[in-house]
């Protein structure tokens, strides 16, 4: 397919660098899956910042630290294939503008999210066109934001919020067979650094909002670094996992948390953990850990939001002289 | 918006009531086409025709390509039309229309899917390679009846293009010049063309390559697709009020007259170019040597 | 705690309960108390009478602006003074604002708004407006008055396919252009195409237009170009002329200040 | 040097058309123009005192891409200053011009429509003229070649070009100015210069810069000017127009 | 300019008066009343020829094989180059040759100093360089997230793989994944290459078995004006950092296979460094381009030009403009330059839209984009 509006390449199609060490047999790679360095409940740092991008209203910058894997990889390149990918991504605002022609009248603020991958964001190509994943991604996050927004303060009006990604989070860690846990455990991450990076903007372009509401993940993972040890596997629960460090997430949730009123905006749970608990025996990894787990993230997270936005309200304000 | 500005009710009546007397517009019968011109342009496949007031520039290409998987030993032939603002006014450029649809898909009804161009014969290496030939038509004027004058055009495009010649030799494909070898005609298996009729008065009035004006005020319109032969490879009853069947019965043989009718323009025109070629090609051939 | 007021706020931050302070912009409620919804500087606004409670809010706009970069010295630019907070920065009915002509037809005027003043301020709290203080419109909302921002956009921007979707549009009715003789308006003898009215709201509309009035006299066109092109300078309420040509042309004019 | 020919309002339907055929570059173009039109798209808001151009190239053998978007911006610019968009009848409708390639060669992926270019101006030029739509001024554009010896190369073909060190176009108005340059390969100031005076010759003939001997030369070279060719194009079509007219007078 | 000074008495704050006339508001900047003092500045405080300041940083995408972030000022571009693998057998035209240019082209594959490759060619015939430049990334006001690249971003996409393919910037001997043919004969595949001795793409048992396609994207992330240049710049930074692993054609799996050792992947090797500056021209009088009086020609023009020069200034060419600036101004001239021994070197040269600027102008803003390559190429080495 040629799409008239971009410059395509090859018509054939290209395929992607197969490297000789995925070849050989999976025991025989010599690079190991990426450990976890962090204790269960320590979050990666966040870098937010606010206000890049003086044409929108509002704007937010996130970037999730490297694993310790990666920050390695980076600081002595050896292995062309990362370990793994931290989270990047730009997000705007633009708004409260008029409502498009064909709306009809509407007496509160219109939401319209975007999430869009750039095309080298992941590690397979991502087509130029939204897909399923990406339009998923756009609807969880309109519900994140639409419980937090004071709509009504704004009629008539409708506010745009676009989400480059940059770079994503990995499903698995790249090393695993296609099959061996599949679901979008990536996207999780993703999406809570979309609500987190939305909610900053949000506040940049002084929309009124309930609070700031923050992302935060929590996964149940069966831990293979006991299991190597020939310990039993003990299924454990994670905060702010990185799939790429895990052989097994059994299940993972997502919320956006406004930590001012104790209320969860949106929630995405996913993974099938009654193994977990079945097998251990242990009520604690039930929904209600998995939830609390991912609350506690974004409560992390809502720290360095309160800071990002700290920081807007001041430069806005005119009593720093940091510029941007 | 891609529509033209409607007929007024005095315009409207004017024409139907012509038409009841057997009057048209432009005075010709019903079964009439009206004055057609094919003719070449230098280089091959380059086709201009007219036919009254409608006008159309059909441009035939080849190039080579990698056949579908599914059909190594097929060659691609594609038909592209595309209506823009030189045609009418009230087509916008970039856009596509419902009428562009309708008459791009019967053009690949009539033409392609009646197998007119032999796309086995332009399969190079199996699986590998092969000619893609596509037909550009270019509406430059429109006063009615794309369809007929559409598939003319390509017609007579497929039949005047050459494409360079090409030879396997060991496994590599070499590809002679235009001026290098002389170049190959396409193989067409038969000559489809498409003969396309407007009714009004529920059908009791049938007139054949209706202008612009006619279109707007017709009922339902009702296109063949057929060969010298008579065999009919198309034949479409699209929409509007209901036309009776005697009338497919009745105008499949002034069809089949038409299509012999166009065909034989295209002939004459086709011979007279070949004739013009063989003429200013000895002369090209004599200067290239004096240059020398 | 609640007796110390925070001096910056983020929303969600709760700043004091409703029973010593009354809700302003910027703020919601829950629970009894007040919390900030935007992040800003917090306001305390002494209250109009004994009675009422101060009302607590958190400024939209800044409350001192940093000059920008380079100080424009042709333009007249006046200090900001305090401006009064507004919950947003949209049109609102009264809000006093400044529109581009777009279209002139026999029944109305199409305007595009450029500029939402502040002076009209919250409609809900002070009531109407005295007209007659509103010589220096200053201050500004948050979109508004943002220079960077204004100077990273394109200001004609003829290349973006819908920048004019950007702009709330309105509607000037041949009956709210002037108080007086308003069944012998011509509208082509009021507005011309690219003039910049000032005008106030006097309705939200309908989906796609608000509805404004220059029926005043402090309202109407306030810059107009010459057919020539040129800037032209009012004479009277009704006409204006180009200084390079001496050619009057109608408009109605607003009084100048 | 072959001049290019072209003839004036040669389709029915549309408001202006121009054919337009350059042997040396082997570019046979076919413009229409569409002017004052209404534009059902359009918004009151976006430059509502003036007419919006709208130009459309349609590649002969190809389906219309990325390259054409790039070229129609280049002519849609330079069209936009030479349309007097802001006479009567003008503003806020559409001026939409359509150029389709039906002879010569595609052009291909990335390539920079350099050569094609001045066809395209000269077809939009003469159909904006046959539409009667309000001009400033008229221009005259061409195409030269510089090959690595330095040589300069007037309205090289496509082999030509692709071999040449770099090629430029020009386009003057009827009044003197440079309209528009674009310049591609790898040159230096010097070099542009040369070229830039070549192209005015070719466009409006040596007169302007001496009378000395270099006029006869560069004659030879380069035959008549384009602008004089371009305006015998139109004064013989309004020869046939005015034909009643004339006779009667 | 008294014409195009705002309205007496009427005051407004800066911001307002740049929504509301913004043409008099840049006036005022450039041209300020003799009697003020003040220099001639733009509204954004710079020099007229003045650039935005400009960073770059590479290589902080992980998923890419080179990457870059460049600023010039408010506007943001980030690019990403991504590199994967057109197997020969996957090119339909691979095993086609033109009798006629075949002998003139493909001859000599194997030499290294590539500026001789006559094969250079095959990066624009096989679509090699796939640039394509995104705006719907929310950058600005007015560009919809989600829809398709609009005629803007379509044209500086072109733009960018015309400049790539111009000045033959990647060189096509990089991008190729050569096999040498074991000279042993015998198998099976030997025979079929055998077949192929004649041909010329193959040289000493030598043959191309894939090439390296570049997808180079760009997300313009933040747009404040001049994206071109620094979409441009982007792209040098992120093709100056690109690593190609070392790739050999594995006979047994029949396929083209990666090392991913770092230590043997190599960095292209570019040709030059041609850097973009682009200027617009803003003109003093609001009307001039479309007010029907009547256009000085060109000798005129020069005359009224010397006459203004002791007096006011009539136009401005203003260097790297942001989006205000662009918005008020029409003309427009983009140069691209190079140097190649010490030599400034013109790789492309465009202007449009109006008539100011001719040879005297351009040739001040050739060197003006002189110098801006020295401080461009600091700025790209330091990354």
């Amino acid at each position: 397919m040629t799409d008239r509006r971009r410059i395509n390449g090859p018509p054939s199609g290209t395929r992607p660098a197969v490297f000789a060490s995925s070849l050989k047999s999976a025991s025989g790679a010599a690079t190991e899956r990426p450990r976890r360095h962090r204790q269960p409940n320590e979050l990666r740092k966040i870098f937010l910042k606010t206000g890049l991008i003086p044409s929108a209203s509002g704007s937010a910058y996130l970037e999730y630290e490297p694993s310790a894997s990666l920050a390695a990889a980076r600081s002595s390149p050896q292995s062309l294939i990362p370990p793994s990918s931290a989270l990047k991504l730009a997000c705007t605002v633009h708004g409260p503008k008029p409502l498009p022609r064909s709306a009809t009248f509407s007496p509160n603020l219109v939401l319209t999210t975007h999430v869009k991958y750039a095309p080298f964001a992941a590690r397979q190509r991502k087509g130029h066109i939204r897909d399923a994943s990406e339009r998923d991604l756009g609807v969880h996050l309109e519900t994140a934001l639409r419980g937090v927004i004071v709509a009504e303060r704004w009629p008539k009006s409708g506010l745009d919020i676009t989400i480059t990604i940059l770079e994503a989070e990995d499903d698995r860690w790249w090393g695993d067979a296609p099959d061996s846990h599949d679901a979008p455990w990536g996207m999780m991450n993703v999406l809570a650094g979309c609500i987190t990076a939305a909610s900053a903007a949000i506040a940049d372009a002084r929309i009124d909002c309930l609070d700031l509401v923050a992302g935060g993940v929590a996964a149940i993972v069966s831990d293979d670094a006991a299991a190597e040890e020939g310990n039993s596997s003990t299924p454990k629960l994670m905060l702010d996992t990185d799939p790429a460090e895990h052989k097994s997430i059994l299940s993972a949730c997502v919320v956006a948390y406004m930590p001012a009123r104790d209320e969860i905006t949106e929630i995405w749970l996913k993974g099938d953990h009654s193994k977990a608990s079945l097998g251990v025996d242990d009520s604690s990894l039930g929904h209600e850990a998995l939830i609390d787990g991912a609350v506690n993230a974004a409560r992390g997270a809502h720290t360095v939001l309160v800071e990002a936005v700290r920081e807007s309200a001041e430069r806005y304000a005119g009593l720093s002289n940091s510029d941007s | 918006m891609n529509k033209e500005a409607p007929l007024s009710i005095a315009e409207r009546d004017f024409i139907l009531n012509a038409l009841r007397e057997d009057v048209r517009l432009d005075g010709r019968a019903a079964d009439e086409l009206r004055p057609l011109k094919v003719t070449f342009g230098e280089e091959y496949g380059h086709v201009k025709v007219q036919l009254g007031r409608t006008s159309l520039v059909t441009r035939i290409s080849a190039e080579v390509t990698k056949p579908h998987d599914d059909r190594p030993f097929d060659g691609l032939f594609t038909i592209a039309m595309e209506l823009t603002a030189m045609g009418s006014p009230a087509w916008d450029n970039g856009r596509q229309g419902d009428l562009e649809t309708y008459v791009t898909n019967v053009l690949d009804r009539v033409v392609r899917h009646s197998n007119a161009l032999d796309t086995e014969s332009l399969c190079i290496v199996k699986g590998v390679s092969c000619w893609s030939i596509r037909a550009d038509v270019h509406i430059t004027d429109y006063d009615g009846n794309l369809i007929d004058a559409a598939c003319a055009g390509i017609m007579a495009g497929l039949q005047h293009f050459r494409r360079p010649d090409a030879v396997v030799k060991d496994g590599q494909v070499i590809v002679y010049g235009v001026d290098e070898r002389v170049p190959v005609a396409l193989n067409i298996t038969h000559k489809p063309l498409a003969v396309t009729f407007h009714s009004f008065d529920e059908g009791k009035r049938v007139i054949l390559d209706a202008t612009r004006r006619e279109e707007q005020a017709a009922e339902a319109d009702v296109v063949f697709g057929l060969n010298n032969a008579g065999d009919v490879c198309f034949m479409s009853k699209f929409s509007g009020s209901p036309v009776d069947a005697m009338v497919f019965v009745n105008k499949t043989s002034v069809a089949l007259d038409k299509v012999k009718e166009i065909n034989a323009v295209i002939d004459k025109a086709l011979q007279a170019d070949l004739a013009k070629r063989a003429k200013t090609g000895r002369a090209e051939e004599s200067r290239a040597e004096n240059d020398r | 705690m609640a007796s110390t007021l925070p001096t910056l706020a983020i929303p969600g931050q709760r700043l004091a309960p409703v029973s010593s302070y009354a809700a302003g912009p910027g703020t919601h409620v829950q629970n009894a108390n007040i919390y900030a919804s935007i992040a800003g500087p917090v306001l305390v606004n002494p209250a109009s009478s004994k009675t009422a409670k101060s009302t607590l809010s958190v400024s939209r706009s800044p409350l001192r602006k940093a000059a920008p970069a380079a100080s424009p010295s042709a333009p007249k630019s006046t200090a900001p003074g305090p401006s009064k907070p507004r919950y947003n920065t949209l049109p609102a009915v009264d809000s006093i604002v400044l529109a581009r002509v777009t279209r002139v037809q026999k029944r109305q005027a199409t305007v595009s708004i450029l500029v939402v003043l502040d002076e009209s301020a919250s409609n809900n709290k002070s009531g109407p407006q005295p007209t007659t203080t509103t010589t220096t419109p200053t201050g500004g909302s948050s979109d508004n008055d943002n220079i960077e921002a204004i100077l990273s956009s394109a200001a004609n921007p003829e290349n973006h396919s819908n920048s004019d979707e950007l702009r709330f549009q309105a509607l000037i009715r041949k009956e709210d252009v002037r108080a007086v003789e308003k069944d012998r308006v011509v509208m082509d003898e009021m507005f011309r195409v690219g003039d910049i009215v000032r005008g106030t709201v006097i309705s939200l509309g309908d989906q796609s237009f608000y509805y404004l009035t220059t029926a005043r006299n402090d309202l109407g066109v306030v810059m107009a170009r010459s057919e020539a092109g040129n800037m032209m300078f009012p004479v009277s309420w009704k006409e204006m002329r180009d200084p390079v040509t001496g050619a009057a042309e109608l408009r109605k004019v607003a009084r100048p200040f | 040097m072959v001049a290019p020919s072209a003839t004036l309002s040669v389709l029915n339907r549309a408001d202006g058309s121009a054919s337009y055929q350059c042997s040396s570059t082997g570019s046979n173009i076919l413009g229409s123009v569409n002017a004052p039109v209404e534009l059902p798209g359009r918004r009151d808001a976006l430059k509502p005192e003036d007419a919006t151009i709208e130009v459309f190239v349609k590649p002969g053998t190809a389906p219309a891409g990325v390259g054409e978007r790039y070229v129609e911006g280049i002519l849609k610019t330079l069209l936009g200053r030479v349309i007097l968009g802001r006479e009567k009848g003008y503003p806020r409708r559409g001026v939409v011009i359509t150029l389709a390639i039906i002879g010569g060669e595609s052009v291909g992926r990335g390539d920079p429509y350099l050569i094609l270019l001045p066809a395209l101006l000269h077809t939009a030029l003469l159909a904006l003229l046959s539409a009667s739509v309000p001009l400033s001024m008229t221009f005259s554009a061409t195409v030269l070649a510089v090959d690595e010896s330095g040589q300069i190369r007037r309205e090289p073909s496509a082999e030509d070009a692709a071999t040449a060190q770099s090629v430029h176009v020009l386009a003057f108005s009827s009044k003197g100015h440079l309209l528009l340059n674009e310049s591609q390969g790898s040159f230096d100031f010097d070099t542009w210069e040369k070229v830039r005076q070549r192209a005015s010759a070719i466009c409006h003939g040596t007169q302007l810069v001496s009378a000395d001997g270099d006029v006869a030369m560069a004659e030879d070279v380069d035959g008549r000017p384009l602008e004089g060719t371009l305006r015998e194009t139109v004064e013989d079509q309004v020869y046939r127009d005015y034909n009643w007219k004339i006779n009667a007078a | 300019m008294a014409s195009s000074a705002p309205p007496p008495a009427l005051t407004l704050p800066p911001s307002q008066f740049a929504r509301l006339q913004p043409h008099a508001y840049l006036l005022a900047h450039l041209s300020p009343p003799a009697a003020s003092n003040q220099p001639s500045l733009r509204a954004n405080g710079r020099q007229p020829a003045q650039f935005r300041p400009t960073s770059a940083n590479t290589g902080s995408l992980t998923h890419t094989n080179g990457s870059a972030v460049v600023r010039v000022g408010d506007t943001t571009a980030v690019c990403g180059v991504r590199a994967e693998l057109l197997p020969t057998s996957d090119i339909a035209s691979w095993s086609v040759s033109h009798a006629s240019s075949g002998a003139k082209h493909r001859q000599n594959t194997t030499k290294n100093d590539a500026d001789a490759d006559a094969d250079e060619s095959q990066i624009q015939d096989l679509n090699l360089l796939v640039p394509n430049l995104s705006l719907s990334t929310g950058c600005a006001p007015g560009f919809v997230p989600g829809a398709p690249p609009s005629a803007l971003a379509q044209s500086l996409s072109h733009q960018i793989l015309g400049l790539l393919h111009s000045t033959r910037l990647v060189r096509a001997e990089d991008l190729r994944v050569w096999y040498q043919v074991p000279s042993f004969g015998g198998d099976g595949d030997m025979d079929v290459d055998a077949d192929d001795e004649g041909q010329k793409k193959k040289n000493d048992g030598k043959e191309i078995k894939a090439f390296w396609v570049l997808y180079i994207d760009i997300m313009i992330i933040s747009l404040a004006g001049n994206a071109f240049d620094a979409a441009w710049a982007a792209v040098l930074a992120a093709l100056r950092d690109t690593r190609l692993p070392r790739a050999w054609w594995d006979a047994d799996n029949e396929m083209v296979v990666c090392s991913e050792t770092v230590a043997e992947a190599t960095r292209l090797s570019l040709r030059g460094l041609p850097i973009a500056s682009s200027f617009c021209v803003f003109e003093a009088d609001a009307a001039a381009g479309w007010r029907a009086v009547i256009v000085p020609d060109a000798e005129e023009e020069k005359k009224i030009e010397e006459d203004q020069r002791r007096g006011m200034q009539r136009r401005w060419i203003l260097a790297d403009p942001d989006g205000y600036e662009e918005g008020l101004s029409q003309e427009r001239v983009c140069l691209v330059v190079d140097r190649e021994m010490g030599k400034t070197v013109i790789v492309k040269m465009e202007k449009n839209g109006g008539w100011a600027v001719d040879g005297r102008e351009l040739k001040q803003l050739v060197d003006i984009a002189a110098e801006r390559w020295e401080s461009l190429k600091l700025i790209l080495e330091q990354c």
